[in-house]
């Protein structure tokens, strides 16, 4: 399984690579969906169905708005030239950070054998009695509801605040004294 | 010796680190607004890795299993309630930043960052 | 009061769902004008009842813990009492305040739904018990006030939200990549849990440690993290302003960084000595910064990146001081901290809410186009005296009192050049301060202030409620202390065998 | 904004129906199989931009306006809201007081998950279809003024 998951995620990094180094925006936008798709295989192999759903719905939205963002200008190339020296910092800087974090990785709980703890006392929760054959969902909806209703508000706090930013005219001028006078 | 059960945490952790070079040395509002996606990638798959059992089965339970079999080869179903909040995060601060970039390409015709005043850097 | 617990979060949610529908109905602003103020002091009187009780713990959904904690938990100790009292304190007097300045903005009602939404997520913040629970509350409130930076819509609002929003998210990525290293650790969510069944302390609790550091020090705006804040505090509308530098930055960073690292992973050494630097290049920096500025309000935002390195600062040496064991010392410098954060709460709040006041009348908020505003606006001009006495530490003022207490506790403490650093940066505060009295309100009044009238009723009664804070929070300390500040600062300190424990392990 | 060519339309036509019967079903079952209301919702979200981008917007107008779309979101975390305080008022904040009520296996026997994951859905849904029409309204009007100058 180990394989399957490298090979996967070496391609979400490659992918992630090419959108990142793409020159026209759009190539941009579609190469970050393939990473997106290659990363809700990897929910489906890793037993989160829910999760793969959800990563391919997301992602599709995500594509939508962005190629609505960029407007006109997704034929547009751009970054003719390219910095070698700022990338050179930031593929030393990453592998600084990469090792760093390998030390780090010794002490954590290796892959495939997670503790568990707080989940064994979900699991052992009858189906009846939490409402929800998807612990997931009993998770999310049931144990921690109360996440859930941040996690709408999150949603519903960013399009408010997406809809006051994009409205036409933000302040009234002549009220009180003008303030360009 | 070479412990090779924590290679796939590497990974999540090249995405994360992809998606912050992209944000910091990026010139581009579109292109940051990616390295924030790409950020998301990481974090979700370090959690989804987190949680996974070798050999383990969704967190789905079917009218027939037996409770006890389940328990004991169910994968964590916490990361991926954690992950699926994350999503939704993930997916706000993208509609937000996308207004943000809109109006700003308004007001200057640009999406680059070394054109706009304060945003160099 | 264990039964209201879970209403200071709900009522302003259901007000902030509330007011998108009532901004459709016509005439919908003056509705939401007036409901504002409304909803803001049931609350008030809800953080007053909670001050009495004693510490309580709310179980969502019933899950009341058998063999561990299975739901999430809502916590009301002292400290977050403490940090309610702050919060809504501040919130009650900025709507009243915005009552009267937002009629300048468009869309009334949808500053009012971010700006509840705002309170909630930092109520919520501050009752959490559960860890990924305050992860989810900090991103409301962050995205609120992203939101609300570029409520104005004009070019540099735009880019300074911009900058804060990547920025901030970059920070939340990094506090759930640490969320992630404990439940990997620990495989709990709640705070009490992670803290009992923490491993010995080994290089993944460090990386989870260093990756919180990083993430709520770009919160509280610490000194390499420093960068939007100065451009995002500025730039908001002043009653944000006041919010954003007043109550957000602790709530979002201060605060957390005390739950997390005192509660949750343990004060060790290395993390105590990185506060105190941080802290103390936090303080140099921002007032050396602070003194070269002519704009008004970004002389504020600099002021108050060098007033949160004291907070910091007392935290690393509370931090220290209770590894090696003397807690007398430990819990002064906590005073220190909680009632500087209180004070700085009331007058950096009372400042940008004069340079909003000034703003209003005037239209400028740059320092040489003012002047003689004593003339004009006088019940401004004394609040604003106030408040610079206050944050320059002058000595009948509440922030005299607060940083007298760091400065002994860092001089016991015995490091004796951060504490002469301390005064030194305070007398730079004075410095600072002196110019901005000079040039906004003595002298002869200016074109700019020439026709400028006082502001209106409801703007001036915020103003003078916390400058009455900022007179007698100082004079009053013995009274308000044993039951406010210090209950709240042995919360902190009663973890110290946790923290012994794991000074050992690593 | 114009629509889409002819067989653009009929292909969405075609197609949305499914759509919105995907997103319906995972909304409702939820809690018994993969899904969930933000699925759903995300999925009504798309079903509806879909409509938006082939037919235009003043067609879909015709049939959600825009106010109703900040309703709908408005109305759907005010009921998640109400759910939790049902909760509350028979004990506590978020308690599912309903649950196995209805057997097992069964859109019923949720308690109170499905008719959250359904607020959870109509608020999720209508969110995204809202930031999606404010941009569009930007770019209309954007275009209009060009054309003044």
């Amino acid at each position: 399984m180990t394989v399957y998951i490298m090979i996967l995620a070496g391609f979400v990094i490659f992918a992630s690579a090419v959108a990142v180094e793409a020159k026209k925006l759009l190539s941009t936008v579609i190469s970050l969906g393939a990473a997106g798709m290659a990363l809700s295989v990897i929910f489906l192999m890793l037993g989160a169905p829910d999760l793969a759903i959800t990563q391919v719905v997301v992602e599709v939205l995500c594509l939508i708005w962005l190629i609505r963002a960029t407007g006109e200008e997704r034929d547009a190339t751009f970054e003719t030239q390219r910095d070698r020296f700022i990338l050179a910092i930031g593929l030393g800087g990453g592998g600084v950070f990469i090792t760093l974090c390998y030390f780090a990785f010794q002490s954590l709980v290796g892959f495939g054998e997670p503790l568990m703890n707080l989940s064994n006392q979900y699991l052992q929760n009858d189906p009846e009695k939490i409402g929800a054959a998807n612990y997931v969902m009993a998770v999310l909806l049931n144990f921690r509801g109360y996440d859930t209703l941040g996690e709408t508000t999150v949603l519903l706090c960013s399009i408010v605040g997406a809809c006051a930013v994009i409205r036409k005219i933000g302040r009234i001028k002549d009220a009180g004294h003008d303030i360009n006078s | 010796m070479f412990n090779h059960s924590f290679l796939p945490y590497i990974m999540a952790f090249v995405i994360f680190a992809m998606g912050l070079y992209t944000v910091v040395c990026k010139k581009n509002i579109i292109k940051i607004i990616v390295g924030l996606i790409i950020i998301d990638y990481g974090v979700n798959l370090f959690l989804i890795l987190i949680g996974y059992r070798t050999g383990g089965i969704a967190p789905i339970r079917a009218a027939e299993m037996n409770a006890e079999k389940f328990i004991n080869s169910s994968v964590d179903p916490v990361p991926q309630a954690l992950i699926e909040t994350s999503i939704v995060i993930g997916l706000g601060v993208v509609a937000l930043t996308a207004a943000l970039a809109v109006r700003l390409h308004e007001k200057y015709g640009t999406f680059d960052t070394t054109k706009i005043r304060k945003l160099k850097g | 009061m264990e039964k209201l617990l879970p209403l200071l979060v709900a009522i302003p949610l259901f007000a902030a769902f509330l007011l998108p529908l009532i901004d459709k109905i016509r005439n919908g602003s003056g509705i939401s004008r007036f409901l504002a103020p409304f909803v803001s002091l049931v609350l008030l009187i809800l953080v007053f009842r909670s001050l009495a009780s004693s510490e309580v713990t709310y179980w969502v959904g019933g899950w009341t813990p058998e063999s561990g904690a299975l739901g999430i938990s809502l916590v009301l100790d002292k400290m977050s009492s403490f940090m309610l009292l702050v919060i809504n304190v501040t919130a009650f007097a900025v709507i009243l305040y915005s009552h009267n300045y937002m009629r300048r903005y468009t869309s009334e009602s949808i500053y009012y739904c971010l700006f509840f939404l705002m309170v909630t997520g930092m109520n919520g913040l501050v009752l959490a018990g559960d860890i990924f629970n305050l992860y989810v509350f900090l991103e409301i409130a962050a995205m609120a006030s992203y939101a609300l930076v570029a409520f104005g819509c004009d070019t540099e609002e735009l880019e300074a939200s911009f900058k804060y929003l990547v920025l901030g998210t970059v920070g939340s990525s990094f506090i759930i990549m640490g969320i992630a290293i404990l439940y990997n650790q620990t495989g709990h969510l709640n705070m009490a849990q992670i803290s009992l069944n923490l491993p010995a302390q080994n290089m993944a609790i460090l990386m989870a440690g260093a990756f919180f550091m990083l993430g709520f020090g770009l919160k509280a705006a610490m000194v390499p993290f420093h960068a939007w804040l100065p451009d995002a505090h500025p730039s908001a509308p002043a009653p944000i302003s006041a919010m954003l530098s007043g109550v957000l930055i602790k709530a979002l960073g201060v605060y957390t960084l005390l739950r997390v690292f005192f509660t949750v992973l343990g004060m060790s050494f290395e993390f105590a000595h990185i506060f105190m630097v941080l802290g103390a290049l936090s303080m140099v920096i921002g007032v050396c910064l602070a003194v070269v500025q002519w704009d008004f309000k970004r002389l504020l935002a600099y002021h108050s990146i060098s007033q949160m390195g004291y907070v910091v600062l007392a935290m690393g040496v509370a931090g220290e001081m209770m590894i090696s064991q003397k807690l007398s010392i430990a819990s002064l410098a906590l005073l220190g901290a909680l009632f500087h954060l209180m004070n700085h709460a009331a007058f950096k709040s009372l400042l940008f809410l004069c340079s909003g006041a000034a703003e209003y009348a005037t239209g400028t908020r740059l320092l040489k186009q003012l002047g003689g505003l004593k003339h004009r606006m006088p019940v401004t001009s004394g609040c604003l005296r106030i408040a610079a006495f206050s944050i320059s530490g002058i000595p009948p003022f509440n922030g005299f009192w607060s940083k007298l207490i760091i400065v002994i506790a860092v001089f016991q403490a015995g490091h004796y050049g951060l504490g002469a650093l301390t005064v030194l940066v305070s007398f730079m505060t004075l410095l600072s301060f002196i110019k901005v009295q000079r040039y906004v309100l003595d002298g002869d009044p200016s074109p700019c202030v020439e026709k400028a009238r006082e502001v209106p009723f409801a703007m001036g009664l915020a103003m003078v409620l916390l400058a009455l804070i900022c007179v007698f929070a100082g004079l009053l300390l013995p009274y308000f202390k044993p039951f406010l500040l210090d209950q709240a600062g042995s919360v902190l300190v009663q973890n110290v065998p946790q923290v012994i424990h794991l000074a050992a392990g690593g | 904004m114009q629509g889409m060519t002819l067989i653009v339309k009929q292909v969405t036509k075609l197609v949305s129906g499914f759509i919105f019967l995907f997103a319906i079903y995972h909304i409702l079952l939820g809690h018994i199989s993969p899904g969930g209301g933000f699925v759903g919702g995300v999925a009504i979200g798309c079903g509806l931009i879909l409509l938006i981008l082939s037919y235009g917007k003043e067609y879909f107008n015709t049939l959600i306006k825009d106010r109703t779309i900040v309703i709908g979101f408005c109305l759907g975390a005010i009921a998640f809201l109400l759910l939790a305080l049902v909760g509350y008022c028979g004990g506590t904040f978020f308690e599912d007081i309903w649950a196995g009520y209805g057997g097992k296996y069964t859109i019923l026997s949720g308690g109170t998950i499905p008719l959250m994951n359904i607020a959870i859905g109509i608020t999720v849904g209508a969110c995204l279809v809202c930031v999606f029409v404010a941009l569009i309204v930007f770019h209309q009007d954007l275009k209009s003024a060009k054309g003044e100058e």
